[in-house]
């Protein structure tokens, strides 16, 4: 779950980072009480959950108050990378000095969270290992004994901060690394942490990512969620608990189990179509997930052909037979389907699905085939 | 022979009064597997499926001779169903639970580095060593014995790579989910040194996924370790990057853990790579 | 560092663990008020720091608040093993249907705490070890892990704990264990844990060892330390952070180091005679600590002489000698005194000493020996 | 010959510009001990007795080389500073400091039983090799090389035994002072293996004291696995249960851990046990 700017920053305070003065404003008169609040300069910056804001021009400096209602009205309502602004975060302009970066992310080979840090701040961190990897200084936490003081010392020295500034340096990492891992974070990154002109630190942006898998303990995050992360698409899933990421081809796809649904997925480019979804609708799905599984990917106008693809073991092919049954007297369609399905009760939902009509296949290359050409026939 | 599971397993189910640990404590009683017991805190005593249940992994050890474990408890009590298994002396614990958070498993990780002992999984469809034991809710109708050992991020993929073997009449050492997590408890090299020294197993079958970095690690691992033929499937050459795509495990980071990437390493460690499932089968056959 | 009975259970308190209403009083007239604001039953503690207070007479029940206002007039001011009885705990009477033990200690050899637990409640733990040692069930705590459910249900069908109380005894065993750590402990005992008539447990006597090394990090607790523990020695050597422990012999004496104060003690004893007491200068004594030390030795009327064994490495033999000679100057006395002193600057402490009519010894089994004479001549 | 000590040590002394670490540098230096660096937080540049001084003990062995550590910070910061020096790669650790909790210490048992690495203390005077390496306290002058390996709990006492033992002519392999802590890094039986092992070590001398049961174990491995003679002595017939006695593990508790028990155990071993610390000399020079 991507957590906002400003929400992230909330957070990161509670673990005694420092982030500028500032609040969040959905209109812009709004945005102008709280520059006049905040007096001198401000920045607009608008939240979505996207990166790349300020090249879109979604992220101003406001020299007064009258400015940044300006610029707010403009920012708001904005459309960046498919996403409406909502809300824009007036923060009070920092003292830059000097960006640098900080984040923790879990390291999979290592099995253990590893804090980075850069004197490249203010771009992203992949760019900064593309292009310098040697600017980037790592330390692994370890599970139970936490970030220890030597350990940002070293990092400190490693990108060359002043001495002045290492204790502050330290209760920011160590912040960052308890926020991470008292939020069950994935990511926790500070980008930039700026070194202000009166040598300070400040977390001017934040961003964090949650494990979703946590969040039946964090019901405090969980309230966080913005609804309309992602597309519309995938916010229905999410609300029937299916499995869902958009692309943009024309083969509408539904398959149970994640390996299983990105095979077929490969399989349908192979046979020269185009996926229009992932959507793994998890083991044992009854009829009723199998239905909503099927109306999201007929909302989908660009679907030319929909490819089901069912292994049966706890899954069992008649319910999933039914469910697209029961979807099929929701929704009017003329799309083609091919049905797939092999393993437990397999023949039975094979004949349920002949009497309305689908088009069936045998092995997983043959179905991909007979729905490329059935989308390419339709098209 | 085979790996792991086998007739002397002594199985444990933890969480066997649920749902799914019933259901598939009868499936695994069905095809032979020795369930020796089950555990569910507070109704000691009861049976099912007339395996006995302890309220504790330890009083089922001392009582039942337990020696390896499969966990069906949510996800949330699933780290200390690990913990459990392992103190009560489980030299070997399957995890079927999805969902179990990142850092509870690195915790769980550590714990098991220092104690020595072995997990499949979470996120996992468990084992089966066909006609011998089957540990977790692989089905066991799709299997046969022979000579493959087989290798798997995913669940219903390995099915139906299990399935194309079986119907040409290839069977399997042992098949091996070691589940779609970011962080499991056993890697591709784990099962790829088990292989290797399991004197039945021929072959070996590994079906990655993107994510991560585990095939890249098992590639350079075969080059320099496996003498046995590979054959492997990645899936997700069509996934997009910073997707999740439905295993936690299964995403591109930072334009790192690409199909495309894994498919070129294991290539150049002298693996063979399939373009489908299907033709794991072929491939296999052909270095029979 | 000791805890006072009441001093434990409030810490209990704080972790969740349930212990019975009551209140500290000093005189019997507050004793008589608490009794009345609980109602029924209540129970006189004697708050001192030993074992044995029930068998004292430091433990009693009362009916009402005349009665408990009668037993706190005999228990205050009452003398327990040497000890002053200066408050005691006046505590709503339980309904014990069973007692139960639960501890945790540090196990040494296993590195880790260990919680044990026992059906045999109300008597020393040290006792079943010896008469019934598979009355008492253990379970290590993981330093990272802490103490986790599944341990603490084995531990109660380790002790025949009914069910129904497995929640509640998790509670209070996770809580101790967390007491137990949080307050760096070396020991947290609940002796008895009673098992209620209503099927509750409750805390009814608590106990706990404070960390000494610990308190720089807890001054909270270190607040609590009664100044009264141990003797007029034990306290006053405190003060001047010296490690002393007083024993019943005519030899006083100091050394530098622990183990080399144990075997100047072994060596009087083997020489026929006995130590007065233990003390440890500790390493590179100045003078004004040296003469702290000789003050209290000689503060004991008991002593018949004194037995300096100093060897002189971080600690001058010649720093030593001033405080001697310092603290002679303070104390009059005229205890024999024997000096041994080996290596830094043993020369010129000797000589020193010599002045001040001293006997020098070359070994300490000599010096042993000539203190040893020296006492017994002068008895 | 020797153990854990020698000319090969690099020696890095962690908090050299403390009152402690200051002074004792300008001892080591003065004995020979190859003291390359120190470290200092925010003190990096600086020198100490010629001793240039690091920010952390990792840029110290980066620059230095330095394979060993002494550690004479203040009891609060002394388990960080083993997590340094064991995280930069140091496999020998010498904590001087005295009053770290003990509660710390077990997160650091753990920590070094993890890693591999080698703690001697906390609470100890350090170890000494003969005309080689002095790290730590233990006074260089009392001290000859020979064929006697010394471990002993306390500091001054051991001194005793050196210093008579010297007095004599008989020289020791090496000294090593592993603290009077409830719980520390290096036991009697890890010290016992290594002057087996070590072929200049002729014979052992072993010295403990009340508490624990240290040399309750020490005494079953000497059973099992010395061939080299021991003679012991341990401290502490007449102290009183219950009580400190100034080491912080120095304590008879629940009736265990007393000297005579201890002593009881080490003679059915087959250790010779000294009365009193002169007597040592006289046991160690009849086995020569």
């Amino acid at each position: 779950m991507k957590l906002h700017e400003y929400q992230s920053k909330r957070i990161f305070a509670q673990y005694g980072i420092p982030i500028p003065r500032g609040e969040i404003a959905t209109t812009p008169s709004e945005a102008r009480r709280i520059a006049e609040e905040l007096g001198g300069r401000v920045v607009i910056k608008s939240q979505v959950l996207v990166g790349g804001r300020g090249k879109a021009g979604g992220i101003k400096l406001a020299k007064d108050a009258d400015e940044a209602e300006g610029l707010a009205g403009r920012i708001l309502g904005m459309d960046i990378k498919g996403l409406k602004v909502e809300t824009v975060l007036v923060d009070a302009a920092a003292d830059i000095r000097q960006e640098i970066y900080l984040g923790v992310v879990i390291d999979r080979a290592a099995c253990r969270p590893v804090l980075m840090a850069s004197a490249e701040g203010g771009v992203e961190i992949e760019e900064v290992a593309r292009t310098n990897p040697s600017a980037i200084v790592k330390t692994h936490v370890d599970p139970f004994l936490g970030l220890r003081s030597y350990q940002t010392r070293d990092v400190a020295i490693g990108i060359g901060l002043a001495r002045c500034l290492w204790k502050a340096f330290h209760k920011i990492a160590a912040g960052l690394v308890e926020c991470f891992v008292g939020s069950d974070a994935s990511l926790a990154e500070i980008n930039p942490l700026v070194i202000t002109g009166d040598d300070g630190l400040l977390a001017v942006d934040g961003k964090m990512l949650i494990d979703d898998n946590s969040l039946f303990r964090h019901p405090d995050l969980a309230a966080l969620r913005d609804a309309s992360e992602g597309t519309w698409a995938e916010a229905e899933a999410r609300r029937f608990e299916l499995s869902y990421v958009d692309m943009d081809g024309e083969i509408g796809c539904m398959v149970n189990g994640a390996g299983l649904a990105m095979t077929t997925m490969d399989l349908i480019k192979l046979s020269g179509g185009a996926p229009a979804n992932f959507l793994d609708i998890g083991g044992g799905a009854k009829s009723d997930k199998v239905a909503a599984a099927l109306r999201i990917i007929l909302a989908d106008a660009r679907v030319k052909a929909v490819l089901l693809n069912i292994f049966g073991g706890i899954t069992r092919c008649d319910e999933v037979a039914a469910g697209i049954l029961e979807a099929l007297q929701q929704v009017e369609t003329n799309v083609p389907m091919v049905a797939r399905l092999v393993g437990t009760n397999a023949d039975e939902g094979r004949s349920m699905l002949a009497d309305a009509n689908l088009l069936t296949a045998t092995t997983l290359l043959e179905a991909a085939q007979m729905a490329v050409a059935a989308a390419h026939g339709a098209s | 022979m085979s790996i792991l599971v086998d007739k002397n397993t002594r199985l444990v189910v933890q969480g066997i009064t649920g749902r799914e640990g019933a259901f598939h404590t009868a499936r695994m009683v069905e095809y032979g597997t020795k369930v020796v017991a089950g555990t569910s805190p507070g109704k000691g005593g009861a049976a099912v499926h007339g395996v006995p249940v302890y309220d504790s992994v330890s009083q089922a050890v001392h009582h039942t001779g337990a020696n390896t474990s499969v966990i069906y408890v949510p996800a949330a009590g699933a780290p200390d169903a690990v913990y459990e298994a392992v103190s009560a002396g489980i030299h070997l614990v399957v995890c079927i639970t999805e969902g179990v958070p990142v850092l509870d498993m690195i915790k769980v990780r550590a714990f098991l580095d220092q104690k020595g002992a072995r997990l499949v999984g979470p996120n996992c469809p468990g084992l089966i060593t066909p006609g011998e034991a089957k540990v977790g809710i692989i089905p066991g109708d799709i299997v046969i014995p022979g000579p493959v050992g087989i290798v798997a991020r995913s669940g219903t993929l390995t099915y139906e790579v299990m399935y194309a073997l079986t119907m040409r009449g290839i069977g399997q050492t042992t098949c091996v989910g070691i589940g779609g997590d970011p962080i499991n408890g056993t890697s591709f090299i784990d099962c790829l040194r088990l292989f290797e020294a399991d004197a039945a197993t021929e072959q070996v079958v590994l079906i990655g996924e993107i994510g991560g970095s585990d095939e890249e690690q098992a590639a350079a691992y075969i080059r320099d370790h496996v003498k046995k033929p590979v054959t492997a499937f990645i899936a997700g050459e069509t996934a997009p990057a910073g997707k999740r795509m439905g295993h936690a495990g299964a995403i591109i980071e930072g334009g790192a853990g690409t199909a495309a990437e894994k498919i070129r390493i294991l290539r150049a460690a002298g693996v063979r790579v399939a373009q489908h499932p299907e033709q794991i089968a072929d491939l296999v056959a052909a270095s029979m």
